[in-house]
């Protein structure tokens, strides 16, 4: 149905894409960052989603699969109308984002509203699977709290006593933090400074001088991307790495260990994925990414083909109807995903319970020392549903 | 906090605070000379660290060759820009050059991830540099950062002497009080804009090359150094160098010792300290000369 | 000179009536589209009176903008709509509070001086947003209820809020166009040429300018209502200097020192955004849209020095080689 | 109305700009009905001193008297509202405006009220009359309807006067109201000086010494920040200190 007949080249933003698709085929709306910050991780999942389509042959539930791309910028004010533009006019039946997670969670408000189906792919806010919980809502990564939670039981067991915590001043950090401390304290540790940094400011001089008057037996931190980098150089640099054992969420040396050069050899991480993990599934996709992209797959390009994988599950009982979001919720709880991180489930609110690993960096990568925590399920507080 | 915390943490400052001087560097030679806003000063910035980077296989993985042929580029490249897309803006509104360089930034930000990608990338120390000072029972201190503070300190005092001791500087401050003055002298007053962009680009640049072994290299990293350079550019009184100096050292210690001794005001206070000085001295703390 | 003005709002009535019968012809997503390019309308216009009309350089729009936005959804309750004839007035009034204060201060200083200042206290709004439990933090916060939800003003009804917008736009463009030729406008204008005749005539510019702050605070705050209301969810991003400088950007484009610019400016940035985003005419390319939008935008500086406005007077110039008016 | 009664004067004025004293103890009357003339080399101070007196600067000492009150603390609108007009050497009109608009914005300072923002500028009463008034006597009635940029030099420089008038001053400081005239021009302005001075106090600071000498009542001379001679022109030509300090030198 042509509305309109408006030439003008902006009549595209205006009035949205109005003719009619194949019926068959099922719109996949791929909401990742392709600019800034978060760039890289956006192109990680995408490929990450994609090889399992193809490997499912180009389809899911049945239906052919077509794709539209939306820069999200990682903006969140711009989060809103972005999501609402293609649930709306580019009438997706599945909506993929993000990383960020005020945009993950400004998502998830419109995508509870219209009901759309929708898979998170790493944005770990607790928002997401708490208060803002819905059945057609999933994560296909973490949350925030998991990895925290595992490394806090390790520390205790480690026989560590005083633990200094650092990372950003925003909701992902704080989430991480909160579960460690959990944790910690919960097996007699005790957490004897919590430092923040401003986001995204990355001089740290400051707090490592902090540190190391404070003299705590072990860091527990959370950084990403270039902060993480910078992170750990500092971390080295100011002589703390021989001292004071640093330990950390997983995205310190996730993609970052080849730009800290060498500086993060050694350092104890926890994630829900690893290399070197001893299974088939993982094995399979490894080659198989890197023969499709020529680059080795990392956690992001896990949490993108277990999305694809999560939807597979549920369009599958509907034969690729995306609208029968209960019956969706119904398959994708009861069924058990084999993804490349090893088996696992999900919980009632959507999130993975799955099995969060310690790993040791060793040259570009992160193999596995030993499962920190088995089977670990968030507490998705605030979740009614 | 006793007291070889507390001196340590001033060197910190101290040496965050010439890091920044170093970056604001051009940016109030541009601004108080050319009277440009120049929100493309990041960019410069991040253009230099991503050639610190991308040009040392090139060079044969010398440190000291990458600076010196990224400079070359960087003054080439800032000729060029404001032979392109400055000047012919003097006449015309501030606020026409504001959107100019707002439309640089996204076009530098998009050819890097055209030609670089938007991965993450460390630059190693030099080997030569690469040692490390005891500082205190478990801390020690790069010998690359006092490197760093050092040529920033240099700087400082070369630019000190361009401006006191040399006919350019006298051009040049000329040229930030009266623009009609300049060219009744007999100064070329387009030529005089085009040296100080490139030197002010150039700069910018440097800044991120000799910064990019400490920090790592990422995108929009341009953006993230740009409000606070304009910061320490207006606390100083636009235009000075000496006021930006001593400004990016007063940030440097509100920073430092605002994350150590309030860390949950420590994101605002940088504008807590510039709103302050604004009211107390509406010109900043050294007026331009 | 005439001939211009009557151009003009005959120019601004078509837009006016073109915005009215939008919905019948577009879809339910660019409905919401328009609806939110409206309201950066509202908030490029409320930019204008201080930049434009005044000569004032806000670097902080942003956070008169954002405080109107968190108002709305700190003031409404979790367990039911809030009405709109309350909400609306007290995110105005809270916005052009924080107007006051910051204006008080900041119209001290003058120039770059004087942006400088108002961005950092829109840095300081952002940081009390990002960084304190109040405004829940980076991840922001949702609005449980629409206001007006099952009353006559249902603003969830995205038709309704449509027009809600629509008549708020015209509102605020009618309201400045009134002030502009009052003795308030008239004084800003002669502010924004000249101060320094201002006061040697005996003006009292401080009055003046503090009032255009204030009333620049409470049209952006009435903006902010309006998204929150739209969006159901704010973030801290709504305060940053990023959207501040996506605002100048927008009245500079359209032109400066005219209102209708300013609206012109910040539908065409947009659609520009929008346009250069589009996978459908770019393709794979489309991620790099930035590169479209930044060199449009060098090429617009390069070749329209009065901003869009100055099109038509360009135009008419190259073809007949003659001044316009 | 009293002629001869002194409206403006200052008394022991000094301004310091560190170690630089820029007026050194100047003091002077300005009387209805007179012109009065500063003169003296660039540097001298005069700018300094119409700057102190019209209340852009404040004084490091002395006193400033207008229409009996002292008004060194008060700001320069205050000052301005207070019965004090001036011009400046540069123009300083508003280009985009009318003649009428530049007058009617001046006339519009005497009602301070920020806060009217319903009202239309144009159909305002008693700025309206004051305008008009101001564009009468100073003789661009013919003009009063053009936008005052692509005015002649004269022209513009009669208007900065006019908008002077228009606030209905009893003292106008006139900053080189001649500069850049042409001698047909300078002719029209002194005939307007001429006038103006029946019921003003005329302060003016001008270079061309044959309009000066033919306009003014009484001259000050000063040299360095200081006065050396205040008096009548005719007294001031035979003055053998400003012969020597300034005179001379022409």
């Amino acid at each position: 149905m042509k509305r309109l007949t408006l030439s003008l080249v902006t009549a595209t933003a205006l009035f949205g894409t109005t003719q009619l698709m194949a019926e068959d085929a099922l719109k996949v709306g791929l909401m990742l960052p392709a600019s800034g910050t978060y760039a890289q991780l956006g192109n990680a999942i995408e490929n990450g989603f994609k090889l399992y389509i193809e490997k499912e042959g180009g389809k899911l539930g049945g239906r052919d699969v077509e794709y539209v791309k939306l820069d999200d910028e990682s903006d969140p004010s711009k989060a809103t109308d972005n999501i609402n533009k293609l649930i709306k006019s580019d009438k997706v039946d599945v909506v993929v984002g993000t990383v960020h997670s005020g945009v993950a969670a400004a998502m998830a408000k419109v995508a509870k509203k219209t009901g759309t189906l929708m898979v998170v792919p790493n944005a770990g806010s607790k928002l997401i699977t708490g208060p803002m919980c819905a059945p057609n809502i999933f994560r296909s990564s973490f949350s925030n709290w998991q990895p925290g939670y595992a490394m806090g039981k390790v520390a205790a067991d480690k026989g560590y006593k005083k633990v200094v915590t650092i990372t950003w001043k925003y909701g992902a950090g704080e989430e991480s933090v909160g579960g460690f401390k959990e944790s910690f304290e919960e097996n007699g540790g005790e957490v004897v400074k919590e430092m923040f940094v401003p986001f995204p400011n990355v001089e740290f001089q400051a707090l490592l001088t902090e540190i190391a008057a404070t003299k705590p037996d072990a860091v527990y931190t959370f950084f990403a991307g270039g902060g993480a980098v910078k992170f750990v150089k500092d971390y080295k640099a100011a002589g703390l790495m021989n001292s004071i054992p640093l330990l950390g969420a997983g995205f310190l040396t996730d993609g970052t260990l080849k730009a800290q050069g060498g500086d993060g050899e050694g350092l104890l991480t926890t994630l829900h994925y690893a290399d070197s993990l001893d299974n088939e599934t993982d094995k399979t996709f490894r080659t198989a990414y890197n023969e499709s992209f020529e680059m080795k797959p990392d956690v992001y390009a896990v949490q993108g083909y277990d999305a694809a994988q999560i939807l597979s599950i549920g369009l599958a009982a509907v034969d690729g109807d995306a609208t029968k979001t209960k019956e969706i919720a119904a398959a994708v709880e009861s069924a058990e995903i084999d993804s490349p991180r090893g088996k696992f489930t999900l919980s009632k609110a959507h999130n993975p319970i799955q099995d969060i690993y310690l790993r040791e960096a060793k040259g570009e990568g992160n193999p596995v020392i030993s499962v920190a925590a088995a089977k670990l399920d968030d507490p998705a507080k605030g979740c009614r549903m | 906090m006793d007291l070889s915390v507390f001196l340590i943490q001033l060197l910190n400052s101290l040496q965050y605070g010439l890091l920044l001087y170093l970056v604001a560097m051009g940016l109030t030679l541009i601004f108080g000379i050319m009277g440009v806003i120049n929100l493309a000063h990041g960019s410069f910035y991040m253009i230099g660290a991503y050639m610190a980077y991308a040009l040392a296989p090139l060079v044969g993985g010398n440190f000291f060759l990458t600076l010196l042929v990224g400079l070359v580029l960087a003054v080439i490249l800032g000729y060029l820009l404001e032979w392109a897309f400055f000047s012919f803006l003097y006449d015309r509104e501030h606020l026409q050059q504001v959107l100019m360089t707002y439309g640089l930034i996204l076009v530098f930000e998009e050819v890097r991830s055209l030609l670089v990608g938007d991965d993450v990338y460390g630059v190693s120390v030099p080997d030569i540099l690469s040692g490390s000072i005891a500082l205190g029972d478990v801390m020690t201190y790069p010998v690359y950062r006092l490197f760093v503070s050092a040529v920033c300190l240099l700087l400082a005092l070369g630019m000190y002497l361009v401006f006191t001791r040399t006919r350019l500087g006298m051009m040049i401050r000329a040229g930030s009080v009266n623009r009609e003055m300049v060219q009744s002298l007999g100064i070329d007053i387009k030529f005089l804009y085009r040296v100080v962009f490139a030197a002010g680009v150039a700069i910018a640049a440097f800044a991120g090359m000799i910064s990019a072994p400490v920090s790592s290299i990422y995108p929009g990293m341009g953006n993230q150094v740009l409000i606070i350079c304009f910061v320490v550019v207006v606390i100083g009184g636009i235009g000075s160098i000496r006021g930006a100096f001593f400004a990016a050292l007063l940030i440097g210690l509100v920073d430092t010792f605002g994350k150590v001794l309030l860390p949950e005001a420590s994101g605002v206070l940088v504008y807590v300290l510039m709103a302050l000085i604004l009211l107390w001295k509406p010109n900043g703390l050294f007026k331009a000369g | 000179m005439i001939y211009k003005e009557k151009g003009k709002t005959l120019f601004v009535g078509l837009f006016f009536l073109a915005l009215a019968l939008y919905p019948l012809v577009g879809g339910e997503y660019s409905i919401t589209l328009v609806n939110k390019i409206m309201i950066y309308a509202i908030l490029a216009l409320s930019l204008e009176l201080l930049v434009g009309s005044t000569g004032l350089v806000c670097f902080g729009q942003a956070a008169f903008f954002g405080i109107g936005a968190y108002a709305a959804i700190l003031l409404s309750p979790e367990d039911g709509p809030a009405s709109v004839w309350f909400l609306l007035p007290a995110c105005v009034v809270l916005a052009a509070t924080y107007a006051l204060f910051v204006g008080a201060l900041s119209l001290r200083t003058k120039g770059v001086y004087f942006i400088m200042v108002t961005l950092a206290f829109a840095q300081m709004a952002y940081y009390v947003v990002h960084d304190t439990s109040l405004g829940g933090g980076s991840d922001g916060i949702y609005m449980y209820f629409t206001p007006g939800e099952e009353t006559w003003l249902d603003l969830s009804n995205p038709v309704i809020l449509y027009f809600f917008t629509l008549l708020f736009l015209v509102w605020t463009f009618v309201f400045l166009a009134i002030l502009l030729r009052s003795h308030l406008g008239r004084a800003l204008a002669g502010i924004r040429i000249n101060e320094q005749r201002m006061l040697a005539s005996g003006f009292s510019t401080y009055p003046y300018k503090l009032a255009a702050f204030v009333t620049s605070g409470g049209i952006a705050g009435m903006a902010g209502f309006l998204f929150a209301v739209q969006d159901g969810f704010v973030n801290p991003e709504m305060l940053s200097w990023h959207l501040s400088g996506a605002l100048l950007v927008m009245i500079i484009l359209g032109g400066l020192g005219h209102l209708h610019g300013a609206m012109i400016g910040a539908f065409v940035f947009v659609f520009l955004q929008e346009f250069f985003k589009s996978a459908e005419i770019f393709g794979d390319f489309a991620e790099h849209w930035h590169l479209g939008l930044g060199l449009t935008i060098i090429i617009s500086v390069a070749l329209l020095p009065k901003g869009l406005v100055g099109l038509p007077e360009l135009v008419q110039k190259r073809l007949f080689g003659t001044q316009a008016g | 109305m009293n002629q001869h009664e002194t409206l403006l004067s200052g008394q022991h004025i000094t301004q310091r700009w560190g170690g630089l004293t820029a007026l050194d103890d100047v003091s002077l009357e300005i009387e209805r009905g007179t012109v009065h003339a500063v003169i003296g080399t660039n540097g001298a101070g005069k700018s300094t001193l119409i700057n102190i007196l019209s209340g852009e600067l404040k004084p490091t000492e002395g006193q400033v008297t207008l229409l009996g009150n002292d008004v060194t603390r008060w700001s320069q609108p205050r000052r301005a509202r207070g019965g004090l007009g001036r011009s400046y050497q540069r123009n300083t009109i508003y280009p985009d405006f009318t003649v009428s608009e530049n007058c009617r914005l001046a006339a519009q300072a005497q009602i301070q009220r920020p806060w009217v923002w319903w009202n239309n500028a144009q159909q305002c009463q008693i700025s309206t009359t004051n305008a008009s008034n101001a564009i009468l006597q100073a003789g661009l009635d013919d003009v009063s309807n053009s936008i005052a940029g692509p005015l002649s030099h004269g022209q513009k420089r009669q208007l900065e006067v006019a908008m002077c008038l228009s606030t209905h001053p009893q003292v106008l400081l006139l900053d080189e109201p001649l500069a850049g005239m042409g001698a047909e021009e300078t002719e029209r302005m002194l005939a307007l000086l001429e006038q103006l001075k029946q019921d003003h106090a005329i302060l003016l600071v001008e270079h061309d010494m044959d309009a000066v000498f033919r306009i003014a009542d009484r001259i000050t001379v000063m040299v360095n920040g200081k006065v050396i001679a205040t008096d009548t022109p005719a007294n001031i030509r035979s003055n053998p200190d400003v012969q020597t300090a300034y005179l001379g030198e022409h």
